[in-house]
């Protein structure tokens, strides 16, 4: 069996400018900060983000926006990191952030439908408002529904709670959010665990994200802190 | 007088029945777990992956895998599950809450809501907003009824909506209202007030129940 | 708190005639036995029942099928229970299935969209078959997909390994199948639980269906066989 | 000559890759585990809900609770999972299973399968063909060339599509081909056949590969 155990800065190897890359987590509680840290140090601009949020200053995706690498914010809220609404209105062209904001229901559901082979799905939520705009409206018995579109990436960024040297892995808590279906909606998977254990360790009932899907593990993981 | 946001918290928390499934929104919604009236005991459920949430976690005695969808550090009660984003908002959208509670920077005589941005000004991200008041089988909107004087209870909403027509029912300090096809119905009245000083504070014009009654504290 | 634990003749008494039941399971396995013994028992006709397949004769939804108390099934594989067959040609008014074919995994995400408040979901299974006769085809980036829409239940036969006082519900190994998206997909959702816990044992991180989906709780399901 | 289920079982096990995610048919594609060669190991995902299936489960020592897709106790591997079926065709149509390897009733120049329905005598249902065959990155026909001498491969199924344009590979006891955008390549050939005996035995004309080479064995 390949070996997917390596460093952060090995596993983030392939992350160009320009990538679009999954995060999960919810204000950075489930975001592996360990692989967010080697991106940082990486120094990679352009980037396209989907994350729940922009986490806070200093946490999560929060330091790629402090660092001025990414271009494109897909999210559902973002009022807890003032750091964007700045960028987003700042005249200097190189800081520019351009956020796209996504009801968190719909956003979870898109990237569900990007990694199980979806075309899309319809959702009640939105009918009527601005996140509407462009999409098409489809009445299904009775009621109005938004088409919305699967979202993929070229990474995701996972935060594991115990992993298992195939990839197996189990998220403790509130740390799960948007990790599992990240995990098999992007091209290259890297998990940041908390914890590895050996294969077999994991009882295969309680097994959350399949190891298939994960392309490399980095350990050391730390405890989240708001 | 006791604080405003007690009031309206106290109130709401009538609204609960035991067993249901609730989703409270940050700030004063948060307040309702404390009011819920003796042998009324509700599932609290977060959308950042809990069913089940119990008060917020003792200092030193957090778990530091467990928080709210504010990020603060809370406890999960006997019986809870953690689960993830698509799940809790299957659950949201499923029908599966009873009552989501939140706040309005706007609400309507439709039924229409506007919490969620305020257009070059405020813009936060509609979060789980959209969904929950799209999916809970009740919405009820609690907040202060003006906002320094603004009216915030309209004819039609302002600013961008967060969703069209799922407002059921607003309880503010000054009463309780339903939003039914004819309009705003005022059902309960807090002795504080008139119905004029109500009417005065809103911009739709209410209908006054026949059984209007104080509001029930 | 709402005691929700009685006999399977109590928690079938509100299955009335021509009710749409859902059954999880898969050949029977992960289906729940105790339950469907109760509703023979009771006699009820007419049904309509979403299941992955009919079972064998004499096991699961089988059981129901030799009864004659089927008048629909929705499956996606029949082939290992010849009496489907049978019932589909007779002349026998009264004895007459109509079975309705859906390929599994559109039938598990009928299922899930169901439970979820979705109005509907785009697949690419289906597409230039007889599956998509009758259903609208919609073009989304350049490939073509059915619109697959949900199904709900007035009940739902739940088959859980461990199930606690309140609903909570694991399924061990391979009997987990389509008892999670029925969970939450039916009015009312009974469980046949192989075994019940106190409230709390079971790890809130292990919980595979929540409580509150679950209606009733029926102890003394036993072991699958074939 | 071999019995030809394990002239074919073994051919096809040679398409496989170490760590390929596998999906298995009943009957002739279950015994291509069997035949695959040193240091390949691959993970077996069964759609009734495993990752990481393992043999067939020894007598007596059955887990009632794990079956495979025809109902048969099987084993899990080390590192296994379980889950739903929503899960389980997310995985498949998602496009995270390498290989699925499935037999037919007939298969035609242009990829479409027929292999779940014989309007009027056979109506079995498509359980999760339809599914896997659309998702899965590489579809592999694993059958006998004929149903006694009646021709299989065809220039255009008669029966019902189970998909259109998916076969990748047709694999049988005569040889190896190759669907591509032109028809059917024949690129291997059983030794035990002429060029003009396989032909005959296809209704769709063949392309013979210039670099036609014997069956690997």
């Amino acid at each position: 069996m390949k070996n997917k155990i390596m460093t952060a800065q090995e596993a983030v190897a392939g992350i160009h400018d320009g990538a679009t890359i999954m995060v999960g987590g919810f204000m950075a509680c489930g975001t592996p900060e360990i692989l967010i840290d080697a991106i940082v140090e990486k120094g990679v601009k352009h980037l396209t983000i989907i994350c729940n949020d922009a986490g806070v200053p200093g946490r999560g995706v929060g330091k790629l926006v402090s660092n001025g690498q990414v271009k494109t914010l897909i999210a559902s809220h973002v009022g807890l990191n003032p750091e964007v609404a700045q960028r987003m209105n700042t005249d200097i062209e190189e800081d520019k952030l351009e956020c796209i904001l996504v009801p968190q229901g719909t956003l979870a559901e898109r990237v569900r439908a990007g990694g199980t082979g979806l075309g899309g799905f319809l959702t009640p939520t939105g009918v009527g408002t601005i996140v509407a705009e462009g999409k098409a409206v489809i009445h299904v018995d009775g009621r109005d529904y938004l088409l919305e579109k699967p979202l993929r990436a070229d990474f995701a960024l996972i935060r594991g709670s115990v992993t298992d040297k195939f990839g197996n892995t189990t998220y403790n808590g509130t740390t799960r959010t948007f990790n599992p279906m990240m995990a098999a909606a992007a091209d290259y998977v890297i998990v940041g665990a908390c914890e590895i254990v050996e294969i077999g360790e994991i009882d295969p009932n309680n097994v959350v994200t399949s190891g298939i899907f994960v392309d490399a593990i980095v350990g050391g993981e730390k405890p989240w802190q708001i | 007088m006791a604080d405003i946001k007690e009031i309206i918290a106290a109130r709401v928390a009538k609204e609960l029945k035991d067993g249901d499934v609730v989703n409270l929104g940050i700030g004063l919604p948060t307040m309702v777990a404390n009011f819920l009236p003796e042998g009324v005991h509700i599932v609290l459920q977060s959308e950042n992956g809990i069913m089940g949430m119990g008060p917020a976690a003792e200092k030193g005695k957090e778990d530091v895998d467990i928080v709210n969808a504010g990020a603060q550090y809370v406890t999960v009660n006997s019986g809870a599950m953690f689960f993830d984003s698509a799940t809790s908002f299957g659950i949201i959208r499923g029908g599966h809450v009873d009552a989501t509670i939140l706040g309005a920077l706007e609400v309507d005589q439709h039924g229409n809501l506007s919490n969620w941005i305020v257009p070059g000004k405020m813009v936060p991200g509609m979060g789980g907003a959209m969904d929950l008041v799209v999916g809970a089988k009740k919405v009820i909107i609690a907040m202060q009824h003006t906002q320094k004087g603004a009216h915030k209870i309209l004819k039609e909403c302002r600013l961008p909506y967060t969703a069209v027509g799922v407002v059921d029912m607003i309880i503010t300090e000054m009463g309780v209202m339903e939003i039914t096809p004819e309009g705003i119905l005022l059902t309960e009245l807090h002795p504080d007030y008139t119905v004029d000083q109500i009417q005065a504070a809103t911009e739709a014009e209410l209908i006054i129940s026949p059984e209007l009654k104080p509001m029930v504290l």
